[in-house]
């Protein structure tokens, strides 16, 4: 019934100090799908995300992509394997615009390195104007094309967490993680999301999403994993894990 | 029109002490020479000076800058043998003459189109001195505490020479950077082994916290020293105090000390009598030999007159040591030889001064007291 | 576009934040806030909504006098605060949650907790009491007191800010998304927790994205829109709206 | 007159130099490197010993050579730190190549250091001429250079610098190398770095350990932030506005009365202080600012009117 | 031998404490390294041979005096210089301060001039004990380190003005609305690391020679004592202070003595290897 998994993570472990953010978490990530992380606050979501992009290195547990294993490789070999995020607070790129921002995600330009950056000017040129083009697209749909020229550093809040999921798009990926993508996002630009989220699932994008917004998680969601004190603890769909009533009392309270 | 001539000395860094006594005795050349009349036939001297901060690459711009915006004749000064090194190549390129009063052996090797002139004691000649010093203060062994620079360098393997020669043993020696903070260790290191004497070959600042150390270390050796950094015209004493200073031996070329001449520079000076210049010294008698120079060429050209140097420094002649009575002999046709206040100031064909003899001094209950003269 | 009473002393009395024609910008850029007016009743509740960038946490900043006031002036409760500084501000009475960067990432939990108040010298209500009070509403924090704060999830970070502006008993608070990146549950209680600090006498000034969160508590919502005010109107009234239109401009 | 100028704008050139380095390695990449005088001085050292045996050209390739190598490994070692931490080993690399040129005097010259470096051209230079030489070649070095860092700085090789400068975690996290990235900017300055220590040695002809002192890193930083860090054209009006402060000082001082010489000498080496701070309140954004590429550059009519 | 070079060692360290604990203040709740502190140490020096030499009062008094003036005449740099540059990044800052550091030593050289100076104060023979030799000076200077270490960390650990400090180092504009001033703490900070200064330039010129370049000697082992330690850490840079002392002292029982600075930065080097931030340095958090 489940397509092949395209991310399986086994009894991964990462403790800081007392407290084990991630406590044996054993959990797949379907091919093609949009599967949805939630769970309580300080459940060890992002803490997964980290140690799924190389930014914590899991002390005990591994993660296979498509059966290879990568775990706790570093956070630009993820990047190129196709595995990219965003961040839940934002990591901006101060200095860089808005538009450079977006046109320094995509892979493996030829004008990143200094032999290709001297000598290969034509080509890299081209890849710019296919870059600048696709950035463009993107600029639009998020509402940030008129602050294009703007450094990063000078966006509000909801902007910047945009422009961060805007170019993780950029990047060519194969899996996108998003961290809280709807967080402090506009209810209208929050809908946008949801349809980009489908168009590039529709594309063969793999996704997963945390996320706190559960009208966003249950538009988008295919398959949904609630994590709580580091561990998996139920999954199935959003109608199924939302009912459980350890969901419930845990994470989505009486009120919701 | 005026004669340009400049000098570039150190008045900041850590030759920075040693520059403003340099000035005064060339700027009192030049009162004098103008008070009389000047020189060719009424022109006044006109000296330029400019900062060398202890750093060869201020110097060479410093030195440029003389050259051609102030067109000088002559760059003297130097103190340190870095600087002079540096800028002798463009002083040379731009045929001036250079006058030094430094120390390394280097300064008047290889081709120096002979305008360069040395008016201080080589390395070479501080070494065995130093050595003699040894053995009249009955010491058998011997280690050298000595500061990493050029002039210092090119004592230490003479000294050993000699100091074996008159039966004594070298201990160890012991090399130090400047600019520290502390020199503790290096002190504990050269004194701890309880040698008969440490030859300190210092600088006035570093030397003030070496002694210190030694003194408050309770370290029984005694202690040869340089006087540029165990007198400095007085600066040591005044920096130390009597108790510390007591017993220190210390050496430097001397000047001629009975002179009269030499009695009125340092009148002249403001010092008290008996104050031994060598620096200052030094810079007085650049200062006079170039106007010499200049008159007894009956040129400001500077190719012109630096052969008229030797002219005015060397026998045979009338022996002069006052330049205003100097230039008048010299335009009255009179061959002279002048003696400075630095030295006596003969010159061997490289420009370097010879027959330097050396004042040996020891610190007693806050005075120095000679203990007389090494030749 | 708010209704006037008839007698302006009384009301002036009874409002606990004034803002009258407020402008405001970063460094030599244009106005951000572009003239904002802005009346609140005392012990209640307005949230500020509208589009990403539109100028709501700039708004708020200027209140808390962190942006420099270009014209305009800001009142809490009948006393003008507008030459204050920031610190003065709080000591007026007047709390401030920022949306990033709201707690001190180097220091510990507790340390954040005493630094809320300790420089508040001579704020009535200040004290052991509130501090219990604050606590019980945030359980959480009282677990891992010597933990830094840099190092709890984001949702744990949303608590102590919101813990710590608290603690100074405000009679005005400003909230800066205080929802964004708690979970539902937390969210709900955050929310009881505003009505609560309201009962409790405060007067909240709330910018939220989670528009259904923030309805369902506020008595009056403002869009602001391109540095303006573009509506003011009941929670209730709001909730039917077309949020897209009251958005993108078409301003009732 | 004419060639004091020369002598100055040579210096001005080779601080430029330095500091096109500088500015790629912390300006563009955020790699604090407070040891430039030490990589200033392996260049100088490397050429004055090289090219008696090897000509000046390959001792000039081999100053470069030796620096990068050095740089690299420096850098290698000490990636993970941040900036205050960089800046103090980069210090200690400096001081352990001052003491080692100091005190390993066999290779060094030791304290007397090394004199009568050969020059380029020299056995065609006519009498006269050789500081002009040199200038044509010094400026010729930083055209080159110059050039060479502008094609890196607006390439995508440059932006990729200044995302790891900005958040290395973010660009890690774009797939950037991080560590690569930084690694080759810094060996990449290095070089520069040892060609204007090269450059140094044929002018002066002479050098010896007292020549490279943190002063020049000082000066380095200060072109850099004056001139606008990320900026290289900035950088060169930095640089040259440091060397006007220090020589105009020179002349200041000829006309103040009333001092003696270490007062004169205070109060210029006072000037400079007050020189470079008055700079840096009066130019907050540098003189230049750093290029960007703009939305415009793509999309120049629609933009404008979108 | 080995015993009395790590002593002196110690001595060598403590001497480096008192302004390396300024540096790391200074750091630590303004984030920049103050290049100034050596030409501070100087002015500290003078302004206290001024009143002990020239006045004639006595020791104690003339340290007070140096740490007055220091602290003021850090206030003033603050107020002209640091104030202006304060949102300009931390290497901007630095070099101003070099700028600074220009500026101080050549006011001492301008009224002072270059020649070596000493207090007013007898220098004493050695205290004798198991074949060890410590001095008066030494002893002095040790209790005044070890005070100002335990005060300052007790202030910085433990008193509101401490917690002030690191909340404005953290989040300025956060800290306002916790009714902390920057402003207020920033010259508080430079009060208080300009008297550290003072008193330590007085240390230093019991040591040693005045001169107008003696504390641009010491500025790179301070540095590196902050650093080793973990800048912004009190206790890291008297641990750093006295561990560069030591090592550098212990180092030539095999090296020569010429080469023992190069053993600091190994030392250096080779901790920051596994340690990226120092001894005692907490680690930067970004989420
Ligand atoms: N670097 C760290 N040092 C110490 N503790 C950490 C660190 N990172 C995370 N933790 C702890 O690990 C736990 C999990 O944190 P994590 O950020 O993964 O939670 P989360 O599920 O993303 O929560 P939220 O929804 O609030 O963002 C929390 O208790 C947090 O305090
Ligand atoms: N520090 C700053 N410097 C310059 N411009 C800024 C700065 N901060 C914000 N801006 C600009 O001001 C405008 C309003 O920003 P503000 O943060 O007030 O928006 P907001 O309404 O709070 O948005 P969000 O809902 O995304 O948080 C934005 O266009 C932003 O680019
Ligand atoms: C002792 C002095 C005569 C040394 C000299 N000033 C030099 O540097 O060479
Ligand atoms: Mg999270
Ligand atoms: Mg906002």
């Amino acid at each position: 019934m489940n397509p092949s998994p395209f991310l399986q993570v086994k009894g991964l472990t990462r403790r800081y100090g007392g407290v084990a953010a991630l406590d044996g978490v054993t959990l797949d990530l379907a091919r093609g799908q949009v599967t949805g992380l939630i769970g309580p606050n300080g459940a060890g979501k992002t803490t997964l995300l980290n140690a799924l992009t190389g930014l914590a290195r899991p002390e005990s547990g591994t993660v296979l992509l498509e059966g290879e294993n990568v775990t706790g490789l570093p956070a630009h070999v993820m990047a190129g394997k196709g595995v990219v995020r965003s961040f839940q607070i934002v990591r901006e790129l101060a200095s860089l615009t808005v538009f450079e921002t977006l046109l320094a995600a995509p892979p493996a330009q030829s004008g990143e390195t200094v032999a290709g950056a001297l000598f290969g000017r034509r080509k890299w040129w081209a890849q710019e104007r296919a870059n600048a083009d696709l950035a463009r697209a993107l600029l639009e749909r998020v509402g940030l094309v008129k602050l294009a020229d703007q450094p990063s550093a000078m966006l509000s809040g909801g902007q910047k967490k945009l422009l961060e999921m805007a170019r993780a798009l950029l990047m060519k990926p194969r899996l996108i993680l998003l961290d809280e993508p709807g967080a402090g996002v506009s209810p209208p630009l929050r809908l946008e999301i949801v349809r980009l989220v489908r168009e590039l699932k529709a594309e063969g994008l793999s996704f997963g999403i945390v996320e706190h917004d559960m009208h966003l998680v249950e538009e988008v969601c295919d398959h949904v994993h609630v994590l709580a004190q580091g561990r998996a603890l139920v999954s199935g769909t959003f109608a199924e894990a939302t009912a459980d009533p350890r969901v419930v009392s845990a994470y989505l309270g009486v009120a919701a | 029109a005026e004669i340009p001539v400049g000098m570039v000395l150190p008045f900041s860094g850590a030759t920075g002490p040693y520059g403003p006594d340099m000035k005064k005795a060339a700027e009192m050349v030049v009162r004098w020479v103008n008070d009389a009349g000047g020189i060719l036939g009424g022109r006044p001297l006109k000296l330029f000076i400019e900062d060398s901060e202890t750093n060869p690459t201020v110097g060479v711009t410093g030195t440029k800058k003389l050259l051609e915006v102030n067109k000088v004749e002559l760059v003297g000064g130097f103190w340190g043998s870095p600087i002079a090194l540096a800028a002798k190549p463009i002083i040379l390129a731009a045929d001036k003459v250079q006058m030094v009063s430094c120390s390394a052996n280097a300064v008047t090797e290889g081709d120096t189109k002979g305008m360069v002139f040395r008016f201080q004691a080589k390395s070479t000649s501080w070494g065995p001195a130093g050595a003699k010093v040894m053995k009249t203060i009955g010491a058998k062994t011997a280690v050298v505490l000595a500061q990493q620079n050029p002039f210092v360098v090119a004592m230490i393997e003479p000294f050993k020479a000699e100091f074996a020669k008159l039966g004594g043993k070298v201990l160890d020696v012991v090399m130090y950077n400047p600019d520290q903070p502390s020199y503790r260790s290096e002190v504990e290191k050269a004194f701890g082994g309880d040698p008969d004497a440490v030859f300190c070959l210092s600088l006035l600042t570093d030397f003030v916290s070496i002694a210190k150390e030694v003194y408050r270390g309770g370290f029984k050796s005694k202690i040869v020293a340089l006087s540029i950094g165990a007198d400095a015209e007085g600066k040591f004493l005044q920096a130390v105090g009597p108790e510390v200073a007591n017993g220190i031996y210390h050496l430097q070329p001397a000047p001629p000390l009975d002179a009269p001449s030499y009695k009125r520079f340092v009148k002249e000076m403001g010092a008290a009598p008996g104050t031994v210049f060598l620096f200052a010294g030094n810079a007085h008698d650049q200062m006079c030999v170039t106007a010499l120079a200049m008159e007894h060429a009956k040129s400001s050209d500077a190719k012109v007159w630096a052969k008229s140097v030797f002219e005015v420094c060397n026998p045979p002649g009338e022996e002069v040591d006052d330049v205003v009575k100097g230039l008048e002999l010299i335009r009255a046709g009179k061959k002279i030889k002048f003696v400075g206040a630095g030295a006596t100031c003969d010159l061997d064909a490289r420009g370097d001064q010879i027959n330097r003899s050396f004042l040996v001094q020891e610190i007693k209950g806050g005075k120095n007291v000679s203990l007389g003269i090494i030749t | 576009m708010n209704s006037r009473p008839c007698d302006p002393k009384a009301e002036e009395l009874s409002l606990a934040l004034a803002v009258s024609g407020l402008r405001a910008g970063y460094g030599r850029g244009g106005d951000i806030v572009c003239g904002i007016d802005l009346a609140q009743k005392a012990e209640s509740i307005v949230a500020v909504i509208g589009p990403n960038g539109s100028g709501k946490s700039s708004f708020i900043k200027t209140i808390a006098g962190l942006v420099p006031t270009r014209a305009g002036t800001v009142a809490v409760s009948g006393r003008d605060i507008t030459t204050l500084s920031p610190a003065r501000r709080v000591a007026s009475g007047l709390a401030y949650v920022p949306q990033e960067a709201n707690i001190f990432a180097t220091l510990t939990i507790a340390e954040n907790l005493k630094l809320a108040t300790e420089f508040l010298r001579g704020r009535a209500g200040v004290g052991p009491e509130q501090r219990e009070k604050v606590l019980d509403l945030f359980p959480e924090l009282r677990l891992r007191p010597r933990t830094l704060a840099g190092n709890l999830s984001g949702g744990q970070r949303q608590m102590l800010a919101f813990a710590c502006a608290l603690l100074a008993n405000p009679e005005v608070l400003l909230l800066d998304e205080p929802s964004a990146g708690l979970s539902p549950k937390i969210v709900g209680e955050t929310m009881e927790a505003v009505v609560r600090v309201r009962e409790a006498g405060v007067t909240v000034l709330l910018v939220e994205q989670n528009v259904a969160a923030a309805l369902g508590i506020a008595d009056e919502v403002v869009v602001l829109v391109a540095g303006r005010l573009t509506l003011r109107a009941s929670a209730a009234d709001i909730r039917q709206a077309d949020l897209a239109g009251l958005f993108f401009g078409k301003a009732a | 007159m004419i060639s004091y100028l020369v002598t100055v704008i040579i210096l001005v050139a080779i601080a430029a130099l330095v500091g096109l380095a500088l500015n790629l390695q912390w300006g563009l990449a955020g790699l604090v490197n407070f040891g430039v005088a030490g990589f200033v001085a392996l260049g100088a050292y490397t050429l004055a010993i090289s090219a008696p045996h090897v000509g000046w050209l390959a001792g000039l390739a081999l100053a470069a050579a030796v620096c990068a190598g050095l740089s690299m490994l420096l850098s290698l070692l000490t990636i993970r730190l941040e900036e205050n931490y960089l800046a103090i080993v980069t210090i200690g690399f400096a001081e352990i190549v001052r003491i080692l040129l100091l005190n390993l005097g066999d290779l060094t010259g030791g304290a007397l250091g090394i004199a009568d470096i050969p020059r380029p051209f020299a056995g065609i230079t006519p009498a006269g001429w050789g500081d002009a030489v040199i200038l044509a070649f010094a400026l010729g070095l930083v055209v080159i250079v110059f050039a060479f860092s502008e094609a890196l700085v607006r390439s995508p090789f440059g932006r990729a610098l200044r995302a790891v400068r900005d958040d290395a975690t973010a660009a890690a996290a774009l797939g950037k190398p991080v560590l690569a990235l930084r690694v080759r900017a810094f060996a990449i300055g290095g070089a520069i770095m040892g060609l204007a220590g090269a450059l140094h040695a044929f002018f002066l002809t002479y050098i010896d350990p007292s020549q490279f002192t943190p002063i020049i890193t000082a000066y380095a930083f200060m072109a850099v932030i004056a001139g606008g860090r990320g900026s290289n054209l900035g950088l060169v009006l930095g640089a040259g506005s440091i060397m006007l402060i220090l020589e105009a000082t020179r002349f200041l001082k000829d006309v103040i009365p009333g001092v003696d010489g270490v007062q004169l000498s205070a109060l210029r080496l006072g000037m400079i202080g007050v020189g470079i701070v008055l700079l840096l309140i009066l130019r907050p954004e540098g003189l230049v600012s750093e290029p960007k590429r703009r939305f415009a550059d793509f999309f120049p009519p629609e933009s404008e009117k979108a | 031998m080995a015993l009395q070079l790590f002593l002196n060692g110690l001595v060598t360290g403590l001497l480096l404490a008192l302004p390396a604990l300024a540096l790391t203040l200074v750091f630590g709740i303004l984030r920049f390294a103050n290049f100034a502190v050596g030409a501070f140490l100087t002015l500290g020096a003078y302004a206290a041979y001024t009143a002990n030499v020239l006045l004639g009062l006595p020791l104690p008094i003339a340290a007070a005096v140096a740490a007055a003036t220091v602290a003021l005449a850090s206030l003033i740099a603050d107020a002209l210089v640091f104030e202006r540059l304060r949102t300009r990044g931390s290497i901007t800052l630095l070099v101003a301060s070099m700028g600074v550091s220009l500026v101080v030593e050549n006011i001492c050289r301008f009224i002072f001039g270059n020649a070596a100076r000493s207090f007013d104060l007898a220098v004493a023979r050695p205290i004798r004990w198991n074949g060890l030799r410590i001095n008066h000076e030494q002893l002095i200077t040790a209790g005044v380190v070890v005070i100002a270490l335990v005060l300052l960390h007790l202030l910085i650990t433990a008193s509101p003005l401490g917690r002030a400090m690191r909340a404005v180092a953290d989040n300025a504009s956060l800290a306002a609305v916790r009714g902390v001033e920057r402003r207020t703490i920033a010259r508080i900070t430079f009060a208080i690391t300009g008297a550290l200064i003072g008193l330590a330039g007085v240390l230093a010129g019991l040591d040693r020679a005045i001169d107008p370049l003696m504390g641009w000697n010491y500025q790179i082992p301070i540095f590196a004592a902050a650093i080793l330690g973990g800048l912004g850490s009190p206790i890291g840079a008297v641990a750093g202070a006295l561990l560069i002392g030591v090592a550098e002292e212990m180092s030539a029982l095999i090296l020569p003595v010429s080469f023992r600075q190069i053993v600091s930065f190994g030392v250096i080097l080779l901790l920051l290897l596994f340690r990226a931030n120092g001894l005692f340095g907490a680690k930067a958090i970004r989420k």
